[in-house]
């Protein structure tokens, strides 16, 4: 796991707000959805002036806690206040104007408009009546990019259909933060964001809690936890089970209250001798990769670095056959991969667990069982029949092992939270055991528990012979895990480090090659 | 901790649930459809009680025949609305397939099994031309069949030079095709069944079936997951063909004659109908035959109902709209769908 | 079962007895003439105290299997019926047979062994009231010629024009006959026929593009298969300034006709043949109700009177403008 | 990394651009309409050369009168297609306002202004029932205007007993709007003009506008962002029934009197069809009136040429739809859709 500060074991007591007239506060909350309870009576105040961090296992009822508070679900049961005031929120457009923002954990984009218009959705400024006044639109937007440092990466007249995920999340972010906001919460906001947009955003954050608003911040990454946060509450199964100070708090301790026993975070994996050449990629050229070079052999996990755009994901998706290829070849075993055909790549055993669970993996309407069975149906088959109670178990099976936190089976993957929704896609993947396997961004969204436990998963499937191919934008994790690090770099390999170079310094300047003026790319190691 | 426990809820779909032989029947019906199921005891109760004839063998025979047509082509258009497409093509299809199946037979000497071949080669044929052009054409499926249902409209006029063609009523397979009946039931509604019942075994048994429920639920996920949606696609197009012509083969067999557009004009509305109000999602990946095949009943039921009262057909129209909105409006209530923002 | 079996014919069914109840099916029937139609059998079947069930079976050749054979099942004493398609006639003799319930056509002609009426052994003819569509069009034919030789028009710069919804059959019929009455009166003069689907806006839009392409014709002769058709052709003359003097349009139906007449000024719409729905209705309840309640046969044929009216006389004929 | 580049990009939804004169008119035909104009072209030439009447201003008008009245309503159909709905009742809504307009202008001794009025009262009404349906009954907009389609054609027919009522063509108004001219182009047309020049400028150019489009491209960012959802779609659903009055009202003047079905059936179909061979996505979010409207031209063009050619309607039929198929495919082959996956 990531290196926590080492934090002074003071058992402070749970700090409150010194002033209880700012910010916002949730008195016995509870939210029931059908028989899940979401929330079990939550009474916790966010004071203004501070990061609240809320943290807790996937499915502890995070967002959901979020969503009431910006109007877009109906508590059970249960009050809000805000200033001391009590509020009801009947809808989002009330919670908008009482100055209550969220940055939801999946974000929504609307797709034919522009990224101005996105970000001023339901507040577009007008002149003359109902005119849209597209200057002072222009001007306000570009004003925010400045403010927010986001200038280079976000296009204002981009539409909202060809953002890329790290640009979708930006314009949730600058969303939240128009106009005048009192309560501004973050839910996940890092998930998809590189080291560069999360500094802006660190910024950004501290400059939100020392103008006074109150901010809450969920996230699973300890490192940003304790960068940021004032106070951490922790929710169990939709309870609060403590409010620790972050400067007396440990990792431990946060981890204990979390899931309620320890758990070794720190993640170590035995690295075994490279086996056979499974994988091997040869001048690889598409649209958004150029001549990539990438061999992988047996039982090997191979990290793949980059900054936002850096073209990993546009590789993994090339890899799959889902991109037109304009040259190179990619081997698979022997055999030579034809593009533009995912299910032949499958079947020579290639599988890709994509970056966005949502759009690219899920049906959100089907069950975890229909969901995870998918790319193994044709083995659970007789005469194309399939066996139910075969897939079932084999379906069970995995999300025991992946802790998938939901009633069963068969319920809807829309109702999961976003950690337990990705988990289905691994479970999707676990089950087909490809020859090569390509996790973009596995953990995103993941809680501790369950993080470790698909570190573990990685490291078995390693054992038992799979190649492994990781993007992640979480160096520490990636670092950890691999045995050598490819970088990307607008669309090309810009080096290779070894297990014993990957160092965060070594693998960002490769990751940054272009913009160091002067500085070669450095050869590939190991 | 984890938190799986095996036993299934009560929240899965229909068609989903376990194997055992009383599981079948509720998952073939769908818990989401108990208020279809209730609108249609409604109906069966109220027109009962008006007139007794109502619910008598013979009435309720000809409300089957009456639906078999419209059933059999809300069946494929559920798998094609699952799937995430639309045929609205479906009632030109049939009138040419009519068409086929009557000249066929009377231009070879009475040969009804070569009229009824024929007619369903060209609508795999005509199936598989909808397909190609949604497929590689990247034609919208709405308007690529809107496009058909003007196109093969005319191709069946132009056939039969817009007037009915042929007689078949002195062959004995056509004779019981319309008229015969097996064991008190129908020879109609015994194909309707026959076809019901594969298309649901093909959804919700097989991986087909579920290939299907994926690329309609989101085909990026599908394309990703190695679904040949393209061949899908065309596959469905080429179903809605087949199943098109046996609809076109029964209306030659009731009326008589070849029909090119009497009979099956409006027939795309009507299937899209009963496929909405059982249940499917028009952006597809939900819904199943259970849900379809209730909604053609109730509105079977319904129609027939109100004919016998002697309703004129001004009120009817009023009357199908207004309860097509409450039978809708009670289920959305029941499932409980969220008030605020598009209700889809 | 084969579907073949038929019950015997075991003679003329017995007089009934108890309330007669009647179903009359008809095609089209949110049609102004149907609408008619249908009334003037309520009237007749109140007069009677019978009960009587209309029901509309719009274009659907299939619909009009599954509601004779409801009306069956619903125990029905007689079926009248106006077939939207000739050739579901066998189908509807046969089930009508089966269940020993009389069948009286109205409007259209059926045959029992075949699809076309006009191909049919006399005696396979299902009995009829009614107009006759061919009769209907000679007359409309023979008006046309007679207003053309008023006019005083040349063949040369004349064009007739036939404007029909093309699929369906008894459309094709009248106009058929329209045109042979009018070829045997005045030879020579060119036809164009329009493709409408039988509305006024849809016959006005075809029939505009039609002079558009014929800018040299001066004089125009207008039929169709109903007032829709010949109104909307006489709108869109009006519309490209054709006077009302070069227009001779002949409706069917006069219940549109009326309307131009009434406003007083002059119309293309020369003349209409009036059909009145109301009596065909009325006598064919009437004649089911003396075959059930006396046991009288029906006559082969009995045709409802036909009008032809114009601008002067359609009041004085008791044509009703709403 | 990138640089901002301030001119809008070439995938900007039509109308998204500058404030500008020229700018203006290239928005609102909008860079993907090409084909659409190319296709226009061809058929304009084809038409002329083979009939030296068909580019004459008068058969012009001839076109242009025929299909405002499909043009008004897949104007309004874009908006809905837009937000994300759909309306399928519009024919019927034409009919209910015809025969109001008609008959309130008899029974009140001839008073076209009152008639007017009255029509667009009960046209209002109706959208706004459509609109309490969907939102509060949270029924799919296809299904309640389905509802719709049938109700309010039985309504119609009700008012008017099933036939043509009243006669309007002694009162000037109505003359003038079904034959008046002003400039050279007939009033109706002129009306289509004004409607969708107000349209698009309430689409391009207002907050309303644009939260029509957020609305239609993601509900759920709509509602967080405040945007009342059920009020827009009410009062979407109210336009709609104003211009269909006015369609309705246009028919009357067209006709002399008030048709129930007459010239309105099937109306919806061909708006949709309009809307999206203009480039609407039929899952909403996208779309725009230039396109719609070429789209209206093209269909209008085409059938009066196929009808000056002396073509029968059985050939019309075939030609119309493989046109329609053509030009979509030239359309996505331009704008380069990828073949892969389910081409919506
Ligand atoms: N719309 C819904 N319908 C049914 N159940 C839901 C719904 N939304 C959330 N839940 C359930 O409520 C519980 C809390 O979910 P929530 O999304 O708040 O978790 P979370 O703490 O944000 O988790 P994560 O870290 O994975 O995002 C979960 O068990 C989830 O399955
Ligand atoms: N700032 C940007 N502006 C415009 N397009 C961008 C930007 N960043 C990335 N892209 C586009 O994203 C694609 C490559 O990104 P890809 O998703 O493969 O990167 P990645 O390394 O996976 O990064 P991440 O997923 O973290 O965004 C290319 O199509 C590129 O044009
Ligand atoms: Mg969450
Ligand atoms: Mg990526």
């Amino acid at each position: 796991m990531c290196p926590a500060p080492s934090p002074t074991p003071e058992p402070d007591p749970p700090a409150t707000g010194q002033n209880v007239t700012s910010g916002a506060a949730v008195h016995d909350l509870t939210k029931r959805f059908g028989p899940v309870q979401a929330l079990g009576g939550v009474t916790l105040d966010f004071p203004g002036g501070q990061v609240t961090a809320l943290m807790g296992e996937n499915g502890a009822g995070k967002s959901t806690l979020l969503k009431i508070l910006t109007g877009d679900h109906q508590p059970t049961g249960g009050r809000i206040t805000l200033e001391g005031q009590p509020l009801t929120l009947e809808s989002p457009a009330r919670a908008r104007a009482a100055g209550i923002r969220i940055i939801p954990q999946e974000p929504e984009i609307i797709p034919y408009v522009s990224v101005a218009e996105n970000v001023y959705a339901g507040a577009l400024p007008t002149s003359a009546g109902r005119r849209l006044d597209r200057t002072e639109l222009r001007r306000r937007v570009t004003a925010d990019l400045d403010r927010l440092g986001f200038t280079g990466v976000l296009d204002p007249d981009l539409l909202g259909s060809q953002l890329t995920p790290a640009q979708r999340q930006l314009v949730e972010i600058m969303r939240a933060v128009t106009g005048e906001a009192k309560v501004v919460a973050f839910d996940e906001p890092t998930s998809s964001l590189s080291e560069h947009e999360v500094d802006a955003l660190f910024r950004l954050i501290r400059r939100l809690r020392d103008q006074g608003t109150a901010v809450i911040y969920v996230s699973h990454r300890m490192q940003e936890i304790f960068q940021l946060a004032d106070r951490i509450a922790v929710l169990r199964d939709g309870n609060l089970v403590g409010v620790q100070d972050a400067r007396s708090t440990s990792v431990d301790e946060l981890v204990r209250l979390m899931v309620g026993r320890d758990l070794s975070t720190m993640f170590t994996r035995r690295r075994a001798d490279r086996g056979r050449l499974v994988l091997d990629v040869k001048d690889l050229t598409t649209e958004d990769v150029r001549n990539v070079n990438l061999q992988m052999h047996a039982g090997e996990v191979v990290g793949l670095a980059g900054l936002v755009g850096a073209g990993r994901s546009e590789l993994a998706l090339a890899l799959a056959g889902d991109r037109p290829v304009l040259s190179g070849t990619v081997t698979l075993d022997g055999q030579r991969l034809r593009h533009g055909r995912p299910g032949e790549v499958i079947r020579a055993g290639l599988g890709l667990a994509p970056e966005e669970r949502k759009a690219q993996a899920l049906f959100l309407h089907r069950s975890i069982r229909d969901n995870s069975s998918l790319v193994v149906l044709e083995r659970l088959r007789r005469l194309r029949f399939v066996s139910r109670a075969a897939e079932r178990k084999l379906v069970q099976q995995y999300a025991d092992r992946l802790r998938v936190r939901a009633p069963s089976i068969e319920h809807e993957v829309r109702k999961l939270s976003g950690g337990n929704q990705q988990k289905v896609v691994l479970a999707r993947w676990l089950a087909r055991k490809p020859k090569v396997l390509i996790l973009d961004e596995p953990t995103r969204g993941i809680d501790v528990g369950a993080k470790a436990e698909i570190y573990q998963i990685i490291a078995d499937l390693a054992e038992e012979g799979v190649a492994l191919l990781v993007i992640s934008s979480e160096l520490p994790e990636l670092l950890g895990l691999a045995d050598r690090v490819v970088v990307m770099q607008n669309g090309r390999v810009t080096g290779e480090l070894g297990h014993e170079d990957a160092t965060e310094e070594a693998v960002l300047s490769l990751a940054m090659a272009d913009d160091i003026a002067g500085v070669t790319p450095a050869g590939a190691s190991s | 901790m984890t938190t799986i426990t095996p036993q299934a809820t009560k929240d899965a779909p229909p068609g989903q649930g376990a194997v055992g032989g009383s599981r079948t029947l509720l998952s073939f019906v769908g818990g989401q459809n108990l208020s279809l199921i209730g609108a249609l005891a409604v109906v069966l109760a109220l027109f009962g009680i008006l007139n007794e004839n109502y619910l008598s063998v013979s009435n309720m025979q000809v409300i089957a025949e009456a639906a078999t047509i419209t059933g059999l082509l809300a069946v494929v258009q559920t798998v094609v609305i699952i799937c995430g497409g639309l045929d609205i093509s479906v009632g030109s299809q049939v009138g040419v397939a009519s068409v086929v199946s009557a000249m066929v037979f009377t231009s070879t000497g009475d040969n009804a099994l070569l009229g009824v071949a024929v007619a369903v080669g060209v609508g795999v044929l005509v199936g598989v031309l909808n397909g190609l052009v949604i497929v590689y054409g990247r034609v919208n499926p709405t308007i690529a069949t809107l496009a058909g249902l003007a196109a093969y409209k005319g191709l069946a006029q132009l056939l039969s030079d817009g007037r009915a063609q042929g007689y078949v009523l002195n062959d004995d397979i056509f004779v019981f095709l319309g008229r015969g009946k097996v064991a008190g039931i129908p020879a109609m509604v015994w194909i309707l069944i026959a076809v019901a019942v594969a298309v649901h075994l093909l959804l919700t048994r097989t991986d087909i079936g579920r290939n299907i429920y994926a690329i309609g639920g989101n085909d990026t996920a599908a394309r990703l997951a190695g679904i040949n949606i393209n061949k899908y696609l065309v596959a469905v197009y080429a179903l809605i063909g087949v199943v098109a012509a046996i609809a076109g083969i029964l209306l030659t067999a009731r009326t008589g004659s070849g029909q090119p557009t009497s009979g099956s004009e409006g027939l795309e509305l009507k299937a899209i109908t009963a496929a909405a109000l059982g249940g499917c999602a028009l952006r597809g990946g939900k819904g199943g035959i259970g849900g379809t095949l209730l909604a053609v009943a109730l509105l079977g039921c319904l129609e027939n109902g109100l004919t016998v009262e002697g309703i004129n057909s001004f009120w009817q129209n009023v009357a199908q709209g207004a309860l097509l909105v409450i039978a809708v409006v009670i289920q959305q209530r029941r499932s409980g769908e969220r008030a605020v923002g598009l209700p889809t | 079962s084969s579907g073949k079996e038929s019950a015997d014919d075991d003679g003329p069914a017995a007089p009934v007895t108890g309330k007669i109840s009647l179903t009359y099916l008809q095609k089209q029937g949110d049609q102004e003439y149907f609408v008619g139609e249908a009334e003037g059998a309520k009237e007749k079947a109140a007069e009677l105290g019978v009960d009587l069930k209309v029901v509309n079976l719009g274009n659907d050749a299939n619909k009009t299997v599954s509601e004779v054979q409801s009306a069956i099942a619903q125990k029905t004493n007689g079926i009248i019926i106006v077939v939207p398609d000739p050739a579901v006639g066998p189908q509807v003799v046969r089930t009508a047979k089966d269940a020993k319930v009389p069948l009286l056509t109205s409007d259209d002609q059926i045959c029992a062994t075949g699809p076309d009426p006009s191909a049919c052994d006399k005696a396979d003819l299902i009995p009829r009231i009614g107009f006759s569509g061919s009769q209907m069009g000679g007359e409309v034919g023979k008006r046309a010629a007679e207003e053309f030789k008023k006019a005083g028009w040349r063949a040369a710069d004349t064009r007739v024009i036939s404007a029909w919804k093309q699929d369906v059959t008894v459309c094709g019929d009248r106009v058929k006959a329209a045109k042979e009455a009018f070829d045997a009166a005045v030879p020579g003069v060119e036809k164009t026929d329009v493709a409408t689907d039988n509305t006024p806006t849809g016959a006005q839009d075809k029939i505009a593009a039609t002079i558009t392409a014929n800018p040299k014709v001066k004089h125009w002769v207008i039929w169709g298969c109903n007032d829709e058709n010949v109104q909307g052709g006489v709108t869109a003359m009006k519309n490209a300034g054709v006077g009302a003097d070069d227009v001779i349009g002949v409706g069917l139906g006069a219940y549109l006709a009326c309307k131009d007449w009434s406003g007083g000024k002059p119309s293309g719409m020369k003349a209409a043949l009036f059909i009145n729905g109301r009596d065909v209705g009325a006598l064919a309840v009437q004649t089911m109700y003396d075959k059930l309640k006396n046991g009288k046969e029906f006559p082969s044929e009995s045709f409802a009177p036909t009008t032809m009216v114009d601008a002067g006389t359609w009041k004085s004929a008791g044509v009703t403008c709403n």
